[in-house]
């Protein structure tokens, strides 16, 4: 398999360039090439006028090239300040010295505006954090080139804004950036250049400017994108039945009790800043984690969710913000991932017939147009952003009553997310409740009948999603905290 | 003594806890081991624990690095008794105690460095490739003679009979070289690039090779290091034993993981601390002496005895622990 | 004497045993042959009716563990510590403690080399090069007439272990005429199992084998299963030599099945009590007690058996 | 080499199928007749089928190892397991008026397979219920197990007389060793359970990410219990064969060391000890490579001392051919990345900074 065919690409000092493609297009793996992860078969990189062959990470790194890969790469064992600066700890003759190391570690982020315990394991914290983190890493090393793939998949607006700063400065020091994003207001606001990539193959070089979204769109799948912002205004939600009702539900140090009610055929959006505690809620409800207070009533009658099988019992599905850990199974092959949660349902003693499985599988691999469609492929070799609408069909086979989606577009690209998007707004026709979490405020609110606003791990507001609503209005709430 | 200066220092973190139970967990051992059995709660006791064990104290703490990697090295028991082997034959054959001192190190070293690298550069498990170094060693000891050597080599005896007092209780210099090498390990790991790179391969090698980290150097160190400090706790069984033989340290890897693992080390890698091995050390040596203070038992309630005491252990330690959380 | 600091007299062992109760420390190899069961079970028994505390602890074939046991036996002051060593070498160390805390030691089953002859009172045991020489002895006389070369396979036990290299040794010195070809030996691990499986492949790739020689019962056990699978008869077809004189052993010599055991007996208990007493009363005792051992042939293991326990 | 050989070649099971033949071969060059399978009194009688035979007990063992293993778990106790079972049902044997009536013998091994499914539980239990890291969990039931099985035996060599006892590990059955019948019937349950029903995917997932396979909605303290006690199933008709194999009982050293061989033959099978994906065919091989490896030294006679060098040797030999990376880097091939298969780049950088 060929992912990369006689790619040609360059990348110039001080300019932001952004890397474009659909999921799976390559973007990933020309990174992986460019910093010495991935052999090379053919072909030459040159770094300042010099050619080069990096060995390893390590050999790119020392050449001056700092890298966020995809998926978070960092040691969640490790202290976050560690995880900042292993390899180049401060010393002092060849001894450690870590008050040092956490000072600057908090100094650095507090820079990016993230005010967390440096000296906690990576793993205390979010995606999002984590995220941040490794953000934090590569543009503290002091290198000329500064490779970013995806670093803005699950930031909400505000961090964007405080990583784009830090690219603006570092831009201005003569750093090259590469930078991936299929967000594309970001590639606008950021980028000078870009290049184009489409099934391994280069398509073009544009400079931002000359080039409409539009047209973008058009160069990476290949074909006009005329149905993209079909999704306009949500139809108001026929009065369902009462699903879920929380009542003071909370969990110490992670949510403060709260009560929310979703209805059948309701997609109820959560909105907050990062580690507000979306997530919490979200595992609460699917019975990931144990309420330490209030009751939850699932039509009408209370229950005590003890573990995740118990809410697939009741239909529930929840499709996670951390694929890597929480979601994929990267040993296990598409198809086996994507019936998984069946499978697990239905109990080990009845099987899910092979052609049924079959069947199912090439349906959802149409569906949200999974890449490449090989169902017998190790999921782990696919990339991204596949890798996310495998997980995304693992629940929606289930047909559940509830969806609880956290971040479920996270690294998707503009093509799948209106897909996606799509099929969200129809299920909840057909009467599914969705419970719809993403950093992406225009998405909470193109989906939600209503949403909710968290703040400091307490829910501050609940909103219906009416014509009135935008997400200034959003962004608002969430920084007043629901006062006004 | 090491217990206590960690419950001295500052509040204590949670990363701290599970290794703080233990070790409050072997001084109830010793405190109800010494309310039944007299004689027992003397501090001659415990520093025989320390003279008793000290070769797999020292063997122990090179397997700490290896698990933390993630790895696991079950070939120390067989370099172990190689190291006796070699140290017992060219003693034999006159050569200077020290320049055997240095080749038997060397040997050992090199024989994990030889393993270390196999693992890294062809990608075979640990599992196996340290399992053929068992088999490699082991046989090797055979070959070198069947049967068991005295060492009768003064400078050997010294090291095996001197008796370091003070008061009226005593230690060995094996106990000494020990804890230097524990302290020197504990530093290692704590303080310098290459003890965090071992954390870090170990909580995740693929996220470590991207985040620029010397992957291969560290895996390959620390399969060293086990080798190295497997053929210096040979040296100090050949100071305990002073004599050298192919069947010296049968499954002692299992000791030696066992204790780590005992210790708190995940064998997944990337958590534990040195000082959890060494409680495990003493966890084990603590057992053993209670079952000799005993006395009445026969050989295989000798060995349920020892699984129970263990399973008790290793209960009350993982019940604790997950409450605290 | 460390620890003696506070405690005021020594131990109790020199100041007579009338008295005083007297607590032997034994230091047993481990339980891993129904031999040494029996040998822990005959300590067991004696010591109870000689009246003497036991204090017992099990190495499992661990010299280190042994160790670690007499160490605390000296800590726990008992009067007397016997023990079998593991092996012979590797036990100054531990005997000058017990030395300088005035206890005495008496060995059994095995010696220990020390030049030091002082750090033991005495050494109660067999001799397996001995129990090779007389295994060797009678094969020799079986064919002594005979011309023909007689192929022999050899069952060892434990790689390393010392009767397994002693009971080799004793054989390969009695057993020198070259018609006696040991065509091929291999470690049994002293256990049925393996000498069945290791006599299987002997039979596969040897066609003609006259004798068998294991170095103990069970090994011949298993190797006659193997034999008797290769449609052979054991004792006829193949002549099968071996040590120890269990009573299962016993049993297949009584029934023409093995040819030859020479005994190699665990019932030290009562001699080992003997000696303690006497060593402990401040008695001169010979350096050397061997234990009265036999060898057996098909129609002495006939009268034998009925009294066979072990 | 043919392009419809190729599929042959990559094969996950090539490697360790190629490494079997060619002992086998080397056996041939050593011993006439080896390859000989003659029927001797109406059973198969020949080196080949001792290999099986006497390879057996190990089989079984690794089948209960794979899917422990596949769990990211592992189990020293087995050993210990085998020794209790065969002791308990040697125990009960002696103790029958007829140590022949097939009643008699079924009920003595009955209740040492009921013990060894209860003692396989009770490792589940520790890890999987109480969260003890497995190889410590295993670690107490192969101490104290041993002590169990002796305490069963009273130190002794229970030896019986028992002929049906004795067809389960030494007998024959329509020409064939009963005990390869016992194999080939667990392994077409094992078979049954992990790749016709679901239980196999089941354990890979949890092996291969056990906090999502919880999110997934299974129920991994299950699964993991199920394969425990299954590895404890396995090493109790183990313990069964053994000790019928030679009609008697020994606490001590039945099954010593099984448990490495069992590991060395789940990972040469191509599992790896980190979980995930496992396959009984390769565990199968895996097996029958260390029983021909023994075989193999008894019958060209490497002398006891230098056998374990031999066995090193042998083992190194096999992972590095086994290993694609060795043979990458030894032929001149393209290198293997740990990611997986190499995304074949083709191109041109220009990377001006
Ligand atoms: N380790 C691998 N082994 C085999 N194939 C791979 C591997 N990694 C990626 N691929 C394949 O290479 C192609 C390009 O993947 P890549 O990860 O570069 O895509 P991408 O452009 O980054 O997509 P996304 O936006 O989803 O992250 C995909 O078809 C993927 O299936
Ligand atoms: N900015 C932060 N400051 C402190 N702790 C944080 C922060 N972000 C996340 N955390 C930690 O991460 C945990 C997970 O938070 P949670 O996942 O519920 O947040 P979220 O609202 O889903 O945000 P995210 O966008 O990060 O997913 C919290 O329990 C908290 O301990
Ligand atoms: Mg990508
Ligand atoms: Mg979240």
């Amino acid at each position: 398999m060929k992912a990369l065919d006689g790619v040609d690409f360059r990348l110039l000092p001080g300019e932001v360039h952004a890397l474009m493609g659909e999921n799976g297009a390559g973007k990933s793996t020309l990174i992986k090439v460019l910093t010495g992860v991935y052999d090379i078969d053919a072909g030459e990189i040159e770094l300042e006028g010099r050619q080069v062959a990096f060995s390893s990470p390590l050999a790119a790194q020392q050449a001056g090239i700092s890298t966020v890969y995809q998926e978070v790469n960092l040691c969640p064992n490790l202290s976050v300040a560690e995880n900042i600066f292993i390899g180049r700890e401060p010393r002092r003759l060849g001894r450690i010295r870590w008050k040092e190391m956490r000072r600057r570690a908090a100094e650095l982020l507090g820079r990016l505006d993230l005010d967390i315990d440096v000296a906690a394991p990576l793993s205390a914290y979010s995606l999002a954090v984590q995220q941040m983190v490794a953000i934090a890493r590569a543009v503290d090393i002091d290198a000329r080139v500064l490779i970013l793939d995806e670093p803005t998949s699950s930031l909400d607006a505000s961090e964007v804004a405080q990583l784009f700063r830090v690219m603006r400065r570092l831009k201005e020091q003569g750093i090259a950036i590469l930078f991936v994003s299929h967000f594309l207001d970001q590639i606008y606001e950021i980028a000078d250049r870009m290049t184009i990539l489409r099934n391994g193959r280069l398509v073009g070089e544009h400079l931002t400017s000359e080039l409409s979204q539009v047209d973008l769109v058009g160069k990476m799948i290949g074909r006009e994108l005329a149905d993209l912002e079909r999704l306009e205004g949500r139809p108001p939600a026929r009065e369902g039945a009462r699903l879920v009702e929380a009542d003071g539900l909370g969990r110490t140090g992670a949510i403060e009790p709260f009560t929310l009610t979703i209805h059948q055929g309701e997609v109820v959006g959560l909105a907050g800043l990062l580690g507000s505690g979306r997530t919490e809620i979200a595992r609460l409800l699917f019975g990931a984690d144990h309420a330490g207070t209030g009751t939850l009533r699932i039509d009408g009658e209370p229950v005590n969710l003890r573990s995740p099988r118990a809410a697939i019992h009741r239909k529930f599905a929840f499709c996670s913000e951390n694929r890597r850990e929480e979601g994929l199974v990267p040993d296990l092959t598409v198809r086996e991932n994507i019936v998984l949660a069946l499978q697990a349902a239905r109990g080990w003693t009845r099987p899910i017939p092979r052609r049924r499985q079959d069947e199912l599988v090439g349906k959802y691999i149409t569906a949200l147009n999974i890449r490449p469609a090989a169902p017998e492929l190790p999921v782990r070799n696919l990339s991204g952003g596949n890798q996310q609408k495998v997980l995304l069909a693992r629940w929606l086979i289930l047909e559940p009553r509830l969806l609880i989606l956290d971040e479920p577009t996270r690294g998707i690209d503009v093509g799948a997310k209106a897909e996606i998007q799509r099929l969200v707004a129809e299920l909840s026709d057909g009467g599914m409740a969705v419970l719809f979490i993403s950093a992406e405020l225009e998405e909470v609110l193109r989906l939600s009948h209503k949403v909710a606003v968290l703040r400091d791990r307490r829910l501050v507001a609940e909103v219906e999603n009416d014509e009135r609503l935008t997400t200034d209005a959003l962004t608002e709430t969430i920084a007043s905290g629901g006062a006004s | 003594m090491t217990i206590a200066t960690v419950l001295g220092s500052s509040p204590v973190p949670r990363k701290y806890v599970p290794v703080l139970v233990t070790a409050a967990l072997f001084a109830a051992m010793f405190v109800v081991g010494g309310i039944r059995y007299e004689g027992l709660a003397t501090g001659q006791v415990i520093l025989n624990v320390f003279i008793d064990n000290a070769f797999l104290l020292v063997v122990a703490v090179g397997m700490t690095f290896v698990i933390l990697t993630g790895g696991i090295d079950l070939s120390v028991g067989s370099v172990v008794a190689l190291s006796t082997m070699v140290a017992a034959t060219l003693l034999k054959q006159g050569w200077s105690p020290w320049a055997v001192m240095v080749l038997v190190v060397l040997i050992g070293s090199v024989l994990g460095l030889g393993m270390g690298a196999i693992i890294h550069y062809f990608e075979i498990q640990p599992f196996i490739v340290t399992l053929a170094g068992m088999f490699l060693a082991r046989g090797l000891c055979y070959t070198i003679g069947t049967a068991s050597i005295p060492i009768d080599d003064p400078t050997f005896t010294a090291f095996a009979q001197t008796q370091i007092n003070f008061g009226d209780m005593w230690i060995s210099p094996s106990v000494v070289i020990a804890v230097v090498v524990v302290a020197v390990a504990a530093y290692a790991l704590h303080y310098t690039r290459l003890g965090r790179n071992v954390y870090a391969t170990g909580g995740n090698e693929q996220s470590a090779l991207l985040m620029g980290l010397p992957v291969a150097r560290t895996k390959i160190a620390v399969y060293t290091i086990s080798g190295f400090c497997s053929a210096l706790g040979g040296l100090l069984l050949s100071f305990y034993m002073l004599s050298g033989y192919g069947l010296h340290a049968v499954g002692m890897e299992l000791d030696a993981i066992a204790a780590v693992v005992i210790g708190g080390t995940l064998l997944t890698g990337g958590t534990g601390y040195l000082l959890g091995t060494v409680l495990g050390v003493l966890v084990l040596g603590l057992i053993q002496t209670i079952i000799s203070f005993d006395g009445t038992l026969s050989s295989w309630w000798t060995r349920i005895v020892i699984g129970l005491l263990l399973f008790v252990f290793i209960l009350m330690q993982r019940l604790i622990t997950a409450r605290r959380r | 004497g460390c620890g003696s600091g506070s405690g005021g007299t020594d131990s109790a062992g020199t100041s007579g045993s009338g008295d005083k109760k007297i607590v032997m420390g034994f230091a047993q190899v481990g339980a891993e042959s129904g031999w040494r069961t029996a040998n822990t079970k005959s300590i067991q028994e004696s010591a109870k009716e000689a009246g003497i505390e036991l204090k017992f602890s099990d190495a499992q074939q661990k010299q280190e563990n042994q160790i670690k046991a007499i160490r605390s036996y000296i800590q726990q002051k008992v009067s007397v510590i016997a023990f079998s060593p593991v092996v012979e070498s590797g036990w100054d160390t531990i005997l000058k403690e017990a030395k300088n805390a005035k206890i005495p030691v008496i060995l059994t089953d095995r010696a220990v080399d020390s030049p030091d002859k002082s750090l033991y009172k005495t050494f109660l045991g067999s001799d397996f090069v001995e129990e090779g020489k007389k295994a060797g002895q009678w094969l020799v006389d079986q064919y002594k007439d005979s011309k023909d070369p007689v192929n022999i396979v050899q069952l060892e036990g434990t790689t390393g272990s010392a009767p397994a290299n002693d009971r080799k040794a004793g054989f390969e010195q009695v057993v020198t005429d070259p018609k006696f070809k040991v065509i091929a030996s291999q470690t049994g691990d002293f256990t049925r199992a393996k000498g069945k499986e290791v006599m299987e492949a002997f039979l596969k790739a040897n066609p003609k084998i006259d004798v068998l020689y294991a170095h103990n019962d069970d090994m011949a056990l298993g190797a006659i299963e193997a034999i008797e699978g290769a449609g052979k008869v054991p004792g006829k077809d193949i002549k099968i030599i071996s040590v120890d004189a269990v009573h299962d052993g016993m049993q297949a010599l009584a029934d023409g099945k093995i040819n030859y055991i020479v005994e190699c007996s665990p019932l030290l208990g009562p001699q080992l009590m003997d000696l303690t007493k006497k060593v402990l009363a401040g008695e001169e005792v010979p350096a050397r007690v061997v234990t009265e051992e036999t060898a057996f042939t098909q129609e002495q293991a006939k009268q034998a058996l009925p009294e066979r326990k072990y | 080499m043919t392009e419809n050989l190729r599929p042959f070649l990559r094969h996950r099971l090539f490697w360790p199928l190629a490494i079997l033949v060619a002992l086998l071969l080397l056996n041939l060059v050593f011993t006439d007749h080896f390859f000989n399978v003659e029927i001797k009194d109406g059973h198969l009688y020949g080196s080949l089928i001792d290999i099986v035979r006497f390879g057996a007990p190990l089989i079984l063992v690794a089948l209960g190892m794979t899917l422990v293993i596949a769990t990211s778990g592992i189990d020293l106790s087995v050993g210990s397991v085998v020794a209790i079972s065969g002791a308990l049902a040697c125990l009960q044997i002696s103790d029958l008026r007829d140590q022949n009536s097939v009643g008699g013998v079924m009920g003595a091994v009955g209740i040492a397979l009921a013990l060894s499914l209860v003692l396989g539980a009770w490792n589940g239990l520790l890890v999987a219920g109480v969260g003890i890291q497995p190889i410590i969990a295993t670690l107490i039931l192969m101490v104290a197990g041993r002590g169990l099985a002796q305490l069963i035996t009273d130190g002794q060599i229970i030896t019986i007389n028992s002929s049906p006892y004795k067809l389960i590990g030494g007998g024959y059955w329509l020409t064939l060793p009963f005990g390869i019948i016992i194999v080939l019937a667990v392994l077409a349950l094992t078979a049954f359970l992990t790749r016709r029903l679901a239980l196999g995917m089941l354990i890979e997932s949890v092996g291969g990410n056990a906090k999502a396979s919880r999110l997934a909605g299974i129920r991994a303290r299950g699964v993991i219990l199920t394969v425990y006690t299954f590895c404890g199933l396995c090493a109790g008709i183990a313990g069964l064969m053994i000790s019928s194999n030679v009609s008697s009982a020994d606490g001590n050293n039945a099954g010593l060391w099984i448990e490495l061989d069992a590991i060395l033959a789940v990972v040469m099978g191509g599992t790896s000890l980190s979980g995930g994906r496992f396959s009984l065919g390769g565990t199968v091989i895996g097996a029958l490579i260390i029983q021909t490896l023994t075989t193999t030294i008894y019958s060209i006679g490497v002398p006891p001392e230098t056998t374990l060098l031999f066995k090193a040797l042998v083992v190194t030999i096999v992972c590095l051919i086994q290993s694609p990376a060795f043979r990458a880097k030894v032929f001149h091939r393209r290198r293997r990345r740990p990611a997986g298969a190499p995304p074949v780049a083709e191109e041109k950088v220009r990377v001006t900074a």
